[in-house]
């Protein structure tokens, strides 16, 4: 139901002082409350090429969790008011300028027989 | 006919702008106050990113707001996340330890209803009844479409509540189990989003008609040449309900809250595909005394074309309702 | 009472053994021969891997198999490639070409028939009628479950048929809009495949009483806790129909040929979810003086746990219709 | 409904002699009859690794087609009683053993409203 607004806008950027580190976005929950994160599952394209799980931390109200390793957490909920940032390591960072980012997102809700997906996908330029 | 219906409102029903950071709880408070929606209903999960440790700030500051704004807490909708873990479903005993969970929450938050979600299990709900009952906190089942009152799955709720007879056990109807046409609001976008106008026409056609073969209108869909965005619209329409509102008539002693789900009100009168004045006269002559708490859900089909006004859909809506429940007489 | 209803197969019934190289159209012709299943229904695109360009030898070999055992062409089962090609649906012009095709063919192989598979476009049924008149061949549309006899798809058909009259159109009714039992080979497949058996029992149970909410199914069984077994199972019974055999009097006039659909014979006097005894004694009566053409359907739902035995259940389902046909008197 | 039997069992190969220049398995229709060959699509996995479909080369009554440009051929079929054999160009051949075979088949049935899928997997062994 929020589909178009899944990336916040706006939010690419390179992380890590001087000679970055990698790259990260914020990303919004597609539904009308918050979900454990253990019914969360994502992925992430950027420029066309699929980023691998191994490579992205998923940080939510301070706490960082491996991507790959979201459905074990049984103990923390992103908010419905929550961004979360996911942090790509990808030395050097994003070059500077536009990037098409593609999000799509599965949310393992009790009530539908199937996940509900989200899927979102925007141009964003990262500063020089 | 003097009657003791009140009105009330969903905090479900502001969805888009407190996503977009437009509302916050206070200024939604405020403005469905100032439309007389003094019962808000609240979704925790919504409302609370730190759910479900509420603190007790977060509590104190929940009934300032009632108190500052003239409201009452009523619903508390809780959910049961069954598929928790992807290996295996929630047991019973988890399952009951989750409504307590809700039972206590809803306790604090002084919402005497809890919207108990449609997919929870009869088990569940059955076992969760004497502590609510202790709490004081009534356990409503909600009748949500595409179930009618009489599918097997909400005839087993309507067994425990006849056998057990607790005051906690009853239902909470949405009345989106009433959409008698089709929601423009849906069709429409389907449209932008590419489906085909004759085979939209014919969905909501053949949904107006409410044939008994739902079933069979994807697989018409895709022989009348439907592209995805056409079979989805389909499958759509068959998540949609229609029964008369009489149908409620024999569930009224067990009716502890309405969802006053609604699309689009196309003005101060006139809801586009819930025929509320068939609705109320009904709730009104069999003695409902509870809410109708508004629920709109256009926010998702119109959020590509238009600002959501979501307060203002609202407001439409309790302007109809202050005029069939006879308020302004 | 007397009737004049007549005993044919269709080799859609052996696909199995013809796909693995068990059956050929001789063996199959003469099996079916053995047990007076004496009208043969071609699938050309089945039989002839050269479709559509029959050489005059493979007419001429068809031809002497029916001499040599006894046997009659009846139906020839065509099908409309709608979506031949990936970026656009046949247009009007090339649905019609398609229909003249298999009128032609037909006309080659004897077969005075032709099954016109249910996803036609009433368009194009409609204008290949003249040539097929001209040809002597019957145009006979497909009723299919899960599509009743006055669902929308199907009232178009007939709406042509009554107001074109031509002796070329007419129905061909698939005897699997008369499931009235799930059929156990299906479910029984799916227990195998996984598939939670409390679950089961229950899609079963709420199949055989026929209810008119089967789009509810699938998600009532996810509630129940249904894997993706149990789901698809759900979804299948929402493929098949029962509807009273007497539903099919007021079509009498145009009913061409009647395909014997089953799943199960269980012994030599019962199919174990079509009640041929209530459906037959409705086609004598009535005057039906067309082929019943089996069509067996089993061997997809046993391929697993067994050898699959088509010419078995097909002898099987003529010696049901000797007695019910009254052929042993 | 023939999905167990779309991969002809036994029949992967390595072809050209002496140094081979590839492999081969047959594969069948799983569907009631034949189709014209715009209406199928297949992907084809060895030893768990997805063959490219540019290496591919179907063959049916001894026709040869790229894989990847079956959608265009309209005026072909592929019979309900034919083998097609699926040619992959892989110099060297696989090695002597065993090997995991999983074929999809995707086909473009009219009457349904998505395409009809068949899924076969097989070990089978290449002589040494
Ligand atoms: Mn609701
Ligand atoms: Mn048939």
């Amino acid at each position: 139901m929020f589909d178009r607004y899944i990336i916040v806008d706006g939010s690419l950027r390179n992380v890590g002082d001087g000679n970055p580190t990698g790259y990260a976005i914020d990303t919004r929950i597609g539904y009308y409350r918050g979900l454990g994160l253990s019914m969360v599952d994502f992925d992430l394209e950027v420029d066309g090429e699929a980023v691998p799980k191994e490579s992205i931390t998923f940080q939510v109200h301070g706490h960082d969790y491996p991507a790959d390793s979201l459905g074990d957490v049984l103990d923390d909920r992103w908010g419905f008011n929550e961004a979360a940032t996911l942090i790509v390591d990808h030395p050097g960072g994003l070059p500077a300028g536009e990037h098409e980012v593609h999000y799509r997102q599965w949310l393992r809700i009790s009530y539908l027989p199937t996940p509900s997906q989200n899927d979102d996908r925007k141009v964003m330029s990262v500063a020089g | 006919m003097s009657h003791n219906i009140k009105r009330g409102v969903s905090l479900y029903s502001y969805q888009e702008e407190v996503f977009l950071g437009k509302l916050d709880l206070e200024s939604a408070i405020a403005a469905s106050a100032s439309f007389g929606a003094n019962g808000i209903e609240i979704i925790p999960e919504q409302t609370f990113d730190n759910f479900p440790n509420l603190t007790d700030e977060q509590v104190e500051q929940w009934f300032a707001l009632h108190a500052k704004y003239g409201t009452v807490p009523t619903a508390y909708d809780m959910f049961i996340d069954l598929k928790r873990r992807a290996d295996r479903l929630m047991t019973l005993e988890e399952g009951v330890e989750s409504v307590h969970r809700d039972i206590d929450l809803a306790a604090r938050l002084g919402t005497k209803v809890i919207r108990v979600i449609i997919n929870t299990p009869p088990e569940v709900y059955e076992h969760a009844a004497p502590y609510a009952e202790e709490k004081g906190i009534k356990l409503a089942l909600e009748i949500h479409a595409p179930m009618r009152y009489d599918h097997r799955w909400v005839q087993q709720f309507l067994e425990i509540i006849h056998r057990v007879n607790s005051p906690a056990l009853g239902l909470l109807p949405d009345m989106g189990t009433f959409v008698k046409i089709f929601p423009r609001v849906v069709s429409d976008r389907a449209l932008r989003d590419g489906a085909t106008p004759k085979l939209v026409d014919h969905i909501i056609k053949v949904y107006n008609d409410h044939p008994t073969d739902m079933h069979t209108l994807t697989r018409e869909i895709a022989w009348r040449g439907g592209n995805p965005v056409d079979m989805a619209l389909a499958t759509t329409a068959a998540g949609y309900n229609w029964v008369e509102p009489s149908t409620l008539i024999p569930h009224m002693p067990y009716l502890f809250h309405i969802q006053a789900k609604f699309y689009e009100m196309v003005d101060d009168t006139h809801e586009y595909s819930i025929p509320y004045d068939e609705i109320i006269p009904v709730l009104i002559d069999n003695g409902y005394d509870g809410y109708l708490s508004s629920e709109y859900e256009g926010n998702r089909h119109i959020q590509d074309v238009e600002p959501v006004d979501s307060v203002e859909q609202v407001r439409r809506q309790h302007a109809m309702f202050v005029t069939l429940l006879g308020e302004a007489d």
